[in-house]
């Protein structure tokens, strides 16, 4: 393991275990929001591993959040399963998910790439409506008081509960963090960024870039589904909104700012994001007017983003 | 001992280690306390708004907004709730779930407030209500949503200002087979709050003997509405409307322009012309339509000392429109909502003596057992009976019928008639 | 109603939308063509010239045909001047990369929209149309600003299609679309087109808006609709292609009125957006193109 | 089993809408040689050489590799069967270190031979090939910020990484200067002891010190096949240079 | 007497690498300079940062002692250099008078201008509605000229106007080159072989990576094949 690497691991092995100890100190309202901007940022961090690493902006990935959003709180809510149940589920739908949209989405490139993603997302969030005796439409659904808690391995989990939820957030960003790790500092890493930076070229080099490709596509989009299904189980709402392209580009936004192709950066991005729009409201009803001005300000003047400008400035080692 | 960031979250405990990481990254995330975390607790009854300022349900929340604050004036004015004033605290919430969700959130936690009101669309309530719940905190909606009677939400979620959908929908029944006819045809949004309206009044046709024979959903976000028409079964009695967001004023229009002077018996849900003129010349075919109305937009020739007392404190003339702008038409069948919510939050806190969140319990028990609340200035639409089991409050309805562009009061329901089963009893849940 | 006349509305309709989409989506297409730029803020163009007319139509005293008129030339003309400095402040300085323009026009969509919402606020707003009339059919009344509207449409794609076709300015533009740097070599200042085509493009939907405020209101988030359909619409008729996306806005419109008829048009919404997703799949050029090259 | 032909072509064709860019072409080329294609501009030697790695689809005809008709497989999978291909234009990762830039063939390689994968084992064996063509004192610069002649190099490099059996090298020397071109020629020398090299090539000195045979393209079909001296004296070379071989 | 065609020192990059080195020419009205070299040497570059499609990095441009090197490159034209780019690059979806009138559009000489261009190419006349992409290759070269021709330019720049025509087409282009040579026209022409430029040339200027090694009168080439051997090859 090479002096970098091991710098990189340390680095974001702290950040990990500063989150979990950030609980016994900051207060309840940043538990709460905390919670939610770490399971933005995992969202963020599934879409990073095709935007940041391999080069391949989606417009939809919401549809993998929402995928995961439904494919947890359905079950729950219709058939009453236990929630570590339907969170495995989830992930594995989300998995089927985006093999298929993958397989289909993957035949086209660039700005069709972009316009595709988009449509197909569309289409998803539009099934939601239209299935609405099901999905309960653009109202959502309720997770019942009875899926707020449960036993796992002889604990009794209680989701509502914020110390709780915060942990599993830490606990699955941990997960997330962990495997993109591994997953960026091997030879997929290479390879992904090899396909970003020149396709063509990796292609005569003897690579498969169609399969590499769709493997970026579905870990990504099964990170988004993890990230969905947490949303779900977390919050105990299920709602049409979250597959909207309002999401799909927030994780666009959470990346940029961040820093693309930085593991951290989704997070950061989430992080400043989030908070920066809670301030606004405070004080204006037009907070998204300064994400798009942020949005405007970042492609012309801040490319890589927080995390990349420092990655290119200052620790080159950063993964 | 008061802490300088106004910050009184911390745990005084726990947090000697990392003291300074702590107050640096509070001061980051929490940047609400600086201006409002100032008072101290006992001197004011802090009330949250979490209101639809932006988004598709804009057009509610500002006249939502502009009554909460005509309220919060009168009950300062007079002395506050048990001396205490009124501090209110508004946010937009987008007409989004997860935005509203935050905004319950940190209303709860930040703001440290005694009781939340003012959500209206269902799928944010949908998301905010149970979060409420968890952080036990109470919550009153100004919706309609019939989730909470049916056993949704928790023993914090109230609704006592506006009667829930189901309730005013069964309760129009009756009237609309005795009078218009027994085959109707509905057009409504295609999406929940429509739902309400095709199961809610299909069951209570049936149950006078009539029929629903045609069902016409409309996306919500749909911008003409002409191609639906055709589908309008000629032989209906009864055309039933019901249709909301920024598209009302196009759907009105060109169902106008569509029948032209001959057409079946119209009657509507006011959703349907909510802030919409009804001046404006294409809807002169609406003449002699009928709609439902919980409070009656246009005063009425019996209109109550109460009525006037509320339009005067919001601004509203009497033809429902906002006194500094004749062609600003108010929200004026839901908002009342609202001012009626904070009168229940009142009278409950009054009742329980309420000082502060100690008293939250005692709270909640004072909302279930608000039992009857008579005509007054505080609850100008009417009469208004808590059930302490759904948490639902009930109270009468109106069906208006228009006259030479005014809606005049044709009928008005007893709150009997829209009463139902309870389908839930929140008051043995715990606390 | 017996089918026939059902049919007939629905093709009325149909027409109406077709008429405003194809002007939307001509400007999108355009803006592609020649500019190869994705502008995803396309759709707010469109409500900032519904929000416009709103503001002239109400300030202009006398006749609502003056407010309109009125309408019809400032707001176009305004929202293709915010769209010139757009294109100056941003597009230019991002060299046009695809990747880059398609983030910065989705910052442009945030930044109009909530502007238009601290400015104009949150209310859906209607604008008196220049007459009132409806025409009484046996079966139905059909109003006859909408027709109209068709009629108007008719002869701005004349317009369009002379202006491209037959003038100065069509010629640089379209030598600028085939071959920017062989412009360039002939004294096309190829910078300055892209500016403008930005602005015409802005413009065109604008008009689009205007004609339809009588008809629908002025909403500040009214823009996202037209965005998708003029998506739609342009990936049907081929990127960059002006013929096949006139082609594509009638049947769209047609499709979409007649479709929503005999199913929920939720439904129709799916599967047309599905279909779109497949034509970008495996006809990349549009279903109207040939077979080039 | 009889030897095998190394790489083999059958009437070769690939058609550009109305354009005959390679048109029936018949070419062997035995292991262990160093062949030169020559020929004018618009002769199809690109193309054909595309056509041999795989970046371009054939319109008819078969390209037979080691004995195994390889006319319908992906690009890519010829390069894992030996072929490497360079580019005329200048392709490397301008963004990624030098060292990367090879790290990444040599990871190909390694991995689909089934070979650890390792870091270590990866950066040592790019350091090797970086060492051959004498780019080591650049390997940790960014490739885009080398010297065009040394880019050029980082690009030969790249194929040599892979170990091909055969080595397509498209136009290497262009752009270099007159010493690059010579120590370019010596490196060419030493590849071609490990692995067979097809060259396209402009600059007839390199053609004449490097190549054992010469294949002349002309509009899209083979017009002569020989040693140097063989073609310098043929008389239809020089017509299609000078451009008198039009009819 | 200032020269038609000045051009100073110019230095040109494509990124990193460097395309053109320290490239100077100067050119008289009435004569043919062609630029001759391999592949890549640099010899279309050269053009475009003449036409500041590619600017120069460093480099003095003058035409008819105007100096326009601080100028956009969409200013250049209209000081009279008329280019004819590698390929043609005609609207191949316009028609030839469209095409025409492209060379017309930032200058207003108008309709006579365009009479003239076509007075040299006849056939175009006849084919004035026809879509350009329709015509035969050497038909293409002569509307890619012409089209040059309408901006009314002192100095015409053609860059392997004879790449893949029929002998009968070269000799035709090659006629009205030296037409208009003998007219006053200051002729840069770009050409891969040699015996494309013997007719036409009054000097050769060799290119190699980027720069001009070697310049010399046409009389002198005719003269010398070690030279034809050491730049073109075979």
């Amino acid at each position: 393991m090479g002096a970098g690497m091991m710098k990189s691991l340390i680095l974001h092995l702290a950040v990990l275990v500063l989150l979990f100890l950030l609980q016994f100190v900051i207060s309840d309202y940043a538990i709460l929001t905390l919670t939610r901007m770490m399971v933005l940022g995992i969202f963020a961090s599934g879409f990073n591993i095709l935007f940041g690493y391999t080069g391949l902006l989606s417009l939809g990935h919401a549809m993998f959040f929402g995928a995961g959003v439904y494919a947890a709180g359905l079950p729950i809510y219709h058939f009453g399963w236990s929630v570590p149940l339907a969170f495995v589920f989830a992930i594995f739908m989300s998995f089927v998910a985006a093999v298929i949209i993958g397989v289909i989405a993957l035949r086209t490139v660039r700005d069709s790439f972009m316009i595709l993603t988009l449509m197909l997302a569309q289409a998803g969030y539009l099934a939601i409506l239209y299935f609405n005796r099901e999905t309960g439409g653009s109202e959502g659904l309720t997770m019942p008081q009875a899926s707020r808690s449960f036993d796992f391995l002889g604990l009794t989990i209680d989701l509502t509960d914020a110390a709780t939820r915060y942990n599993i957030a830490v606990l699955l960003l941990a997960i997330t963090i962990v495997v993109s790790f591994i997953l960026i500092q091997g030879r997929y890493g290479r390879l992904f960024n090899a396909i970003r930076e020149n396709e063509a070229r990796t292609e005569m080099l003897g690579y498969n870039v169609l399969t590499a490709k769709l493997f970026s596509f579905t870990v990504s989009g099964t990170i988004a589904g993890m990230a969905g299904a947490a949303y779900a189980i977390l919050f105990g709402y299920i709602g049409a909104t979250f597959a909207g392209i309002q999401y799909s580009i927030e994780a666009l936004l959470f990346t940029l700012l961040g820093g693309a192709g930085t593991l951290l950066g989704p997070l950061l991005g989430s992080i400043l994001m989030t908070t920066l729009i809670d301030r606004l409201s405070e004080v204006t009803s037009a907070y998204f007017l300064f994400l798009g001005l942020i949005l405007i300000a970042l492609t012309l003047w801040f490319p890589k983003g927080l995390l990349g400008t420092i990655k290119e400035k200052w620790l080159p080692w950063l993964t | 001992m008061t802490d300088k960031t106004g910050n009184k979250t911390f745990n005084l405990t726990r947090r000697t280690a990392l003291k300074g990481l702590a107050a640096g990254t509070s001061l980051i995330l929490s940047p609400a306390v600086l201006r409002h975390g100032l008072a101290h607790a006992g001197e004011t009854i802090k009330l949250g708004a979490p209101i639809h300022r932006t988004g598709i349900g804009a057009a509610y929340g500002r006249w939502y907004e502009r009554v909460a604050n005509a309220a919060v004036k009168i009950i300062n004015d007079g002395g506050g709730i048990n001396g205490m004033p009124i501090e209110l605290i508004i946010e937009d919430d987008g007409t989004d779930p997860k935005r509203g969700t935050e905004v319950v959130e940190k209303f709860a936690t930040e703001y440290k407030v005694d009781a939340i009101f003012g959500q209206l669309f269902s799928h944010v309530v949908a998301a905010a209500a149970p979060r409420a719940g968890e952080l036990k905190v109470p919550y009153l909606m100004c919706s309609e949503t019939h989730q909470l009677a049916a056993g949704g939400f928790s023993r914090y979620a109230f609704q006592p200002g506006i009667t829930d959908v189901k309730s005013q929908i069964a309760s129009m029944a009756p009237w609309v087979s005795k009078n218009l006819g027994k085959k109707v045809t509905m057009i409504y949004p295609d999406y929940a709050f429509g739902y309400g309206h095709r199961d809610f009044f299909s069951a209570a046709m049936k149950e006078q003997g009539g029929e629903v024979s045609t069902l016409i959903p409309v996306p919500p976000t749909e911008t003409s509405f002409s191609r639906y028409f055709p589908q309008i079964d000629p032989s209906s009695d009864v055309i039933y409307h019901v249709m909301v967001g920024p598209g009302v004023l196009t759907f009105v229009k060109e169902l106008g322009e569509f029948f032209g002077s001959s057409h079946p018996a119209i009657f509507g849900f006011v959703d349907s012309i909510e802030a919409v003129d009804l001046a404006t010349p294409q809807l002169s075919f609406l003449e002699d339509s009928y709609f439902w109305e919980a409070a009656p937009r246009y005063a009425q020739a019996d209109q109550t000392e109460f009525d006037k007392f509320y339009r005067e404190a919001v601004g509203v003339d009497a033809n429902g429109a906002s006194t500094s702008d004749p062609k600003d038409i108010s929200t004026y069948s839901h908002m009342f909502s609202v001012w009626e919510t904070l009168f229940a939050i009142k009278s409950a806190m009054e009742a329980a003596d309420y000082k502060g969140v100690e008293q939250k319990e005692a709270f909640i028990e004072a909302l279930e057992n608000l039992g009857t609340m008579e005509a007054s200035n505080e609850h100008p639409q009417g009469k208004k009976v808590m059930d302490p089991k759904t948490h639902q409050a009930f109270g009468v309805q109106n069906i208006s019928q228009v006259k030479s562009s005014k809606m005049e009061v044709v009928y008005t329901t007893t709150i009997e008639e829209g009463m139902y089963e309870p389908e839930v009893d929140y008051s043995k849940m715990s606390l | 109603m017996g089918f026939g006349p059902f049919l007939f509305l629905a093709t009325l309709e149909g027409l109406v939308q077709a008429s405003v989409l194809v002007l939307t989506a001509v400007g999108l297409s355009l803006v592609f063509g020649v500019m190869r730029v994705v502008n995803v803020a396309h759709g707010e163009f469109f409500m900032l010239g519904a929000v416009i007319a709103w503001f002239v139509a109400t300030n202009m005293p006398g006749d609502p045909a003056i407010g309109f008129i009125a309408a019809l030339i400032i707001s176009p003309l305004a929202v293709g001047a915010v769209a010139y400095v757009a294109d100056r402040l941003i597009l230019t300085r991002l060299n046009y990369n695809p990747e880059a323009t398609i983030v910065a026009t989705i910052g442009l969509l945030y930044v109009i929209q909530q502007s238009v919402l601290m400015t104009y606020g949150a209310d859906a707003r209607p604008v008196d149309p220049p007459f009132y009339y409806t025409i009484r059919l046996p079966w139905f009344g059909y109003s006859s600003y909408k027709l109209f509207v068709i009629a108007a449409a008719c002869v701005l794609l004349g317009v369009i299609w002379f202006v491209l076709k037959r003038t100065k300015w069509g010629l640089l533009m379209r030598a600028t679309q085939f071959d920017r740097e062989t412009a360039l070599a002939f004294g096309i200042p190829v910078r300055k087109v892209y500016s403008f085509v930005f602005a015409i493009g802005a413009g065109l939907a604008a008009i689009g808006a205007v004609l339809i405020v009588p008809i629908q209101q002025a909403h500040y988030l009214m823009g996202l609709d037209p965005l998708l359909l003029s998506f739609t619409v342009v990936i049907i008729g081929g990127l960059g292609s002006i013929q096949g996306t006139i082609f594509a806005a009638i049947l769209i419109g047609l499709s979409d009125g007649i479709l929503s008829v005999f199913f929920s048009p939720t439904l129709a919404k799916i599967v047309s957006t599905l279909f779109v997703a497949m034509v970008l799949v495996f006809k990349p050029n549009g279903l109207f193109a040939k077979a080039k090259r | 089993m009889a030897d095998v032909t190394f790489l083999k072509t059958k009437d070769l064709k690939c058609h550009f809408g109305g354009i005959k860019a390679v048109d029936g072409v018949d070419f062997t080329l035995e292991k262990g040689e160093i062949r030169a294609i020559i020929g004018p501009n618009g002769a199809g030697k690109s193309t054909f050489v595309s056509l041999l790695s795989g970046r371009t689809e054939a319109t008819a005809g078969e390209v037979e590799f080691l004995g195994e008709n390889v006319t319908r497989l992906p690009a890519y999978k010829r390069v894992r069967r030996g072929i490497a291909y360079t580019f005329q234009i200048t392709n490397i990762y301008k963004d990624f270190p030098v060292i990367e830039n090879v790290a990444i063939a040599v990871q190909s390689r390694l991995s689909n031979s089934g070979e650890k994968t390792g870091a270590g084992r990866i950066r040592a064996e790019a350091e090797k090939v970086l060492a051959r063509v004498g780019l080591s004192q650049f390997a940790e610069r960014k490739a885009g910020e080398l010297a065009y002649g040394h880019q050029r190099l980082l690009e030969v490099g790249m194929g040599l990484a892979l170990q091909p059996e055969l080595l397509i090298l498209d136009e290497p020397t262009q752009g270099l200067s007159d010493s690059e071109v010579s120590d370019f020629c010596d490196l060419v020398k030493e590849i071609a002891q490990n692995a067979t090299i097809l060259l396209i090539e402009h600059n007839m000195d390199v053609v004449m010190t490097l190549a054992g045979r010469i294949t002349v393209l002309n509009q899209g079909r083979i017009l002569a096949e020989g040693s140097p001296e063989d073609i310098r004296a043929n008389r239809a070379v020089q017509d299609a240079y000078l451009g008198r071989g039009d009819e | 007497m200032a020269a038609s065609l000045e051009v100073i020192g110019f230095d040109t990059f494509y990124g990193q690498s460097q395309a053109l080195r320290e490239f100077s020419i100067r050119l008289e009205g009435g004569k043919v300079l062609c630029l001759l070299g391999r592949n890549g040497a640099g010899k279309t570059t050269a053009l475009k940062s003449i036409m500041g499609i590619i600017p120069p990095r460093k480099g003095k441009l003058l035409i008819d002692g105007n100096d326009l090197s601080e100028k956009p490159a969409y200013e250049i034209p209209k000081h009279g250099i008329g280019y004819v780019p590698q390929g043609r690059r005609l609207f191949s979806e316009l028609t030839v008078r469209e095409n025409l009138e492209i060379g017309l559009l930032t200058r207003s000489t108008g309709k006579q201008a365009l009479e003239h261009a076509l007075s040299y190419f006849p056939v175009l006349r006849e084919r004035i509605n026809q879509v350009s992409g329709t015509l035969s290759g050497g038909e293409q070269t002569m509307l890619a000229i012409a089209r040059a021709l309408c901006i009314e330019p002192s100095v015409l720049m053609l860059d392997e106007p004879t790449e893949g025509l029929m002998p009968s087409a070269i000799a035709a282009i090659r006629d009205v080159v030296i037409k208009l040579r003998d007219e006053g026209k200051a002729i840069l022409l770009v050409e891969q072989r040699v015996d494309a430029v013997i007719p036409v040339a009054d000097t050769v200027a060799f290119m190699d990576h980027g720069e001009i090694r070697e310049t010399v009168a046409i009389d002198v080439l005719k003269d010398n094949p070690a030279l034809l051997q050491k730049y073109v090859g075979v």
